[in-house]
């Protein structure tokens, strides 16, 4: 990692958290609706893990805001989708879980929890078949490691080598259970220890965990194999905007907030990378900026026109094609 | 007492008489339910039998399966109906058919419970419908109640019933008042009059009834006509009588339902009129439902997918209209 | 040619042509296919792109989704229609869905295939048909031929066809015997004329369309009329112009399918002729179809449990005659 | 184990192998259809499990019919089953592959792969909240360890500690597929580590399997949460008697026949159990014996009538109960 990274990724995870702020208070004002799940708290994760992983597929859940932008998907059209507006990256047919864009390699948003990993495991083999030199990563909770689909996918992607990374979000929930409740331990990379290497690392240290990917992800396209990651992190709001959080103690929050992210990667840009209070203040400025952009456009942007509800049923007229 | 508290109260009552009477599923314990239809239970029974389970549907079925054959009366929620597409193996190839295949031998008192509908902009993976598929399985009893008195005695029949019941619930739902007649003895496979009326026969269930009582009003004065509302609350079996009689006095059949048209439940319905009661209809049949796309987010585009109290006034006049009534 | 041979054709020339098909499930591979579809495909492709899969038929579907996003054709076979049950999550949530969740951005063009139905003494859990249910998602569409010809051109179609196409067979047609004529060009969703008349129209698909043509002769002979045989061939969407055409001209229609009655598939068709061919119909319409239960492993049993040329015969004689025909 | 019991272990893998070559010429003569699924050299694990695994649940799968009879179901219910009778463990409405006798705490055959699985969870859970001592028993083949209902029952058993023995019957194939080419090992006991304690055993040898199932009975008896046993056997014919067994080499099959559990059994029986040449043979003569009543009896067993293709669809009838 260097400085312009570094900024770089301290403008991502503040943008992120303001992005999410943002989606917040629209979605109290009634401008987003359906299910908004805010990632505030694990922006070192979002934004660690997508710059380490450059290039490559990305498929993930539902919590996806951030890891959307950090790829390259412009706020504003992330955001125009939470609005449903037709200027929304998947046309204002997705919203908030459905974020989509294949330009960018980003086939992000899953609502089904683990739905998003057999897909991935797909995309990693046509990657191997392709002798594309680039891995594929899938990002998912902890939530998502006690279904089938999670198991299989291990077997399947370490069976044939696949270059696959499994991101687990271990923030301990899945909705109002903690993960020691539906599982035997609280760990879930001992759940991948049979089938692949293991890495743990601190989710909230953008740092480490951009190191801990970036390692992983020179594994994989080196053709050895998956590789697993467990991230530990923590999420500062309720599952969703519309969940009040009630299952975690004030104790538990604050132990949360004390290791909050984006204070920690502040210090080590002062630190570290030798930034100006002034450096870093243009950048928090530029992310405010770039949110309140975001915002305006959404609102000002047109809904879908009515026909839109029979467009993209299917990509081709049927009567057309002929064998 | 809202919806949800009815169905909790059923809950409540049947897991106090009879301790094998057990819950699970995602967040129903601790966090009391995703939509607080387990609220307070685990306080009241305790963690072993109200019981939070982990992203597993096809093992919560599966469990609950088995739980029954191990002498329990389970009771499992999904959370929303389109996870339980992951549990159709559990559904249809277990639940279903353990009790026939085994010649009797295999029991299964249990519930399948989940709210499913479009919502308000849950976008397409968790809007669907799935009693067109469910109430196609021999072996299962799909039960389907719009209103309140009979979500908590369709529950409790359910889950006092020795077979496998299917209870599919509407997320729109849970907040109707309604009151209960505790004491009443109600068959929850007959079908529920909403409405009496003379000249048009309207089948509905679930959700939809109410947006066709909404519609009636509208309907019956552009038309001048009397509308009868029937509340199927039974989607398997299906309760014949109740619409034969309706359909001789009114000769006139129109199907509410707001899952996707193209195989939805309702065609059952229709194509079972137009079998057995072609010579009672003076006038085609009309099925109202949903259009044939995965629902969107955008509200307005959501709306127009569904059903509404407006679609299903306008649609009913203009075929009044049409066929001279 | 077998009908298994014409879509091992279609494969084998479509996996020549464009290095992006692959195939994969269970025994597809080494073993040559569990009913010989895709035999000698290894031997030419190899083990990269003939995929023996696990017995994990979620990932089946879910890494097919998977491969079609990077850029791959796959087309998914499952061994039977039972075991679709446990993809259901990836082919309605994700196969289904994705292209209209991401406005049109996402592509997927992939087949899912599999046998169905009751094929000999296989039992509940070996015999379902699950078009009904499949038929209802918007986003798929959904190809089920009986014809040895259109098996060849609708599978190429199908595996071409840039969007997400769910292709069913049925384990008795296999061996069926027919000319392929390689050089057609055939709209896969066109529905087949299998055979033309004047005074009923009898709609089937599948496997049931030979029992319609076998009962066909006793019927006529007993009727004194003449049959129009229509086979579907493309379940969703539905050539409905053909249908029109057909009942404009008979005024009598009969659906026959191998599916429990309850919620068929043919509910949809004779639900759609009430309501937009009412006034065309001289007759009540009428549905042949499996009984509503589990089928059962004992033979007779098992025959009785479904409509057989005999029994087809038989019904659409005593309709025939109920209805002054 | 003592002599008794070794010699009813050992009738049961005689009786076993002379029903399913029974089953088979019955399938031959057209008096069986369907799926046919033998058991023959896996008999030394279905009996000595089902021997030590004497009270309890029994889940299985299709492969089913010696384990039935081991549990006490009568080998002329079974067969008059798989002749599709009224007289039939399950009218003749199951088959093959659906066994069921809940009195005998047998719900034997379940047809579709893993399926079990999570009803032998279920079952478990049943029986420690009802504190009954005994536990439950699912058996499952190494294909049945790629599915993800494997693995979701791996977890949940292990999470609530419940009294389930996996047994894990690994003759390395599924159908004409080599685990070794659907998993990245051919251990499957690997995949449950994480969860509980695994042990491996000769399923080829009956006494090796009698012993380790035992021992694992005891441990979830005890209340210690399930446990993994891992048997590797061999079976000898194809899948079903319509696979012509064409992937397995002459070699293969040579080998497998090699370590035959009959002829290793005997040899004990000998050996250890000090069985006369004249005990062994009338323990084979009787074997023989049943299985030929078995057959006479399905034979002459009448078929169901017409009325029951309606029967037993529900248990109540939905008209006489209100709540
Ligand atoms: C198959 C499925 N079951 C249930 C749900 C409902 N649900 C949505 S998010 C969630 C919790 C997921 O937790 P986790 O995987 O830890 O992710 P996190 O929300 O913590 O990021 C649940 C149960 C779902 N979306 N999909
Ligand atoms: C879910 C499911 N998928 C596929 C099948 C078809 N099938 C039946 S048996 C079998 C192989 C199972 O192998 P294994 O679990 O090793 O058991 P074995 O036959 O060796 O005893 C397959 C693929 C099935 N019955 N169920
Ligand atoms: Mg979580
Ligand atoms: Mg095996």
């Amino acid at each position: 990692m260097n400085k312009l990274l570094a900024e770089e990724m301290y403008y991502l995870m503040v943008l992120g958290r303001a992005f999410e702020y943002g989606a917040k208070e629209n979605y109290m004002k009634g401008n987003i609706s359906g299910f908004l799940h805010l990632d505030i708290g694990q922006e070192a994760l979002s934004v660690g893990a997508i710059k380490a992983f450059e290039k490559g597929d990305i498929f993930s859940g539902y919590r996806e805001h951030i890891m959307a932008i950090s790829r390259g998907l412009e706020p504003k059209a992330v955001m125009a989708e939470l609005f449903g507006k037709s200027t929304g990256v998947s046309g204002g047919k997705g919203g908030s879980m459905h974020l989509f864009e294949p330009s960018h390699y980003f086939y992000g948003g899953d609502a089904i929890v683990g739905g998003q990993l057999p897909n991935a495991v797909g995309c990693a083999y046509a990657r191997a078949l392709q002798e594309n030199d680039d891995g594929v990563m899938a990002i998912f909770g902890d939530g998502a490691t006690n279904g089938g689909a999670f198991f299989e996918s291990l077997n399947i992607a370490a069976t044939h080598k696949l270059p696959l990374l499994f991101l687990c979000e271990n923030n301990e929930y899945a909705i109002g259970t903690n993960i020691r409740r539906t599982a035997p331990f609280r760990e879930q990379a001992k759940k991948a220890e049979p089938y692949m290497p293991t890495y743990e690392v601190d989710g909230m240290d953008a740092e480490a965990v951009y190191e801990v990917v970036s390692q992983a992800r020179k594994q994989i396209e080196a053709g050895h194999g998956p590789v697993f990651v467990e991230a530990f992190t923590c999420r500062y709001e309720g599952h969703s905007v519309s969940d009040a959080n009630s299952y975690r103690s004030a104790q538990e929050m604050a132990h949360c907030k004390a290791r909050d992210p984006i204070e920690k990667f502040k210090k080590a840009l002062h630190e570290k990378w030798l930034c100006t209070e002034e450096e870093i203040q243009n950048i928090e400025i530029k992310a405010q900026k770039a949110v309140e952009d975001a915002v305006k456009y959404a609102e000002e942007s047109p809904e879908p026109e009515p026909e839109a509800l029979f467009e993209h049923v299917f990509y081709q007229e049927h009567k057309n094609v002929v064998s | 007492m809202l919806y949800r508290e009815a169905l909790n109260r059923a809950l409540d009552e049947v897991m106090s008489a009879d301790d094998s009477v057990v819950t699970l599923g995602e967040d129903v314990g601790l966090y009391g339910g995703s939509f607080r239809v387990t609220e307070g239970l685990v306080e009241k029974y305790g963690e072993k039998r109200v019981i939070d389970t982990p992203i597993a549907e096809l093992s919560i079925v599966g469990n609950a399966v088995g739980m029954a054959i191990g002498g329990l009366r389970p009771v499992a929620e999904l959370m929303t109906g389109n996870f339980s597409l992951l549990a159709f193996d559990q559904i249809i190839n277990h639940m279903a058919k353990l009790h026939y295949m085994s010649n009797g031998k295999i029991i299964l008192p249990m519930v399948v419970r989940f709210p499913q509908g479009v919502s308000r902009q849950l976008a397409a993976q968790h809007s669907e419908s799935y009693e067109q598929m469910l109430s196609a399985v021999p072996g299962l009893r799909v039960l389907s109640v719009n209103d309140v008195n009979y979500a908590y005695h369709a529950l409790k029949y359910a889950i006092l019933s020795d077979d496998p019941v299917v209870f599919i619930e509407h997320e729109l739902l849970y907040n109707k008042k309604g009151e209960v007649d505790f004491a009443q003895k109600l068959d929850p496979f007959q079908a529920r009059i909403a409405k009496e009326g003379s000249d048009i026969t309207i089948v509905s269930y679930l959700k939809m009834v109410d947006d066709v009582m909404l519609a009636v009003p509208e309907i019956e004065e552009a038309l001048g006509c009397s509308c009868e509302v029937i509340d199927l609350c039974s989607l398997n079996p299906i309760d014949y009588e109740t619409l034969i009689e309706s359909i001789q006095k009114t000769s006139r059949l129109v199907m509410v339902e707001e899952d996707h048209k193209t195989g939805g439940y309702g065609a059952q319905i229709i194509s079972w009129a137009a079998e057995e009661m072609f010579y009672a209809l003076d006038a085609p049949p009309l099925r109202l439902a949903g259009e044939d796309v995965p629902v969107p987010y955008n509200r307005s585009l959501e709306l127009s997918s569904i059903p509404t109290p407006e679609s299903i006034a306008q649609d009913i006049i203009a075929w009044g209209k049409n066929n001279e009534l």
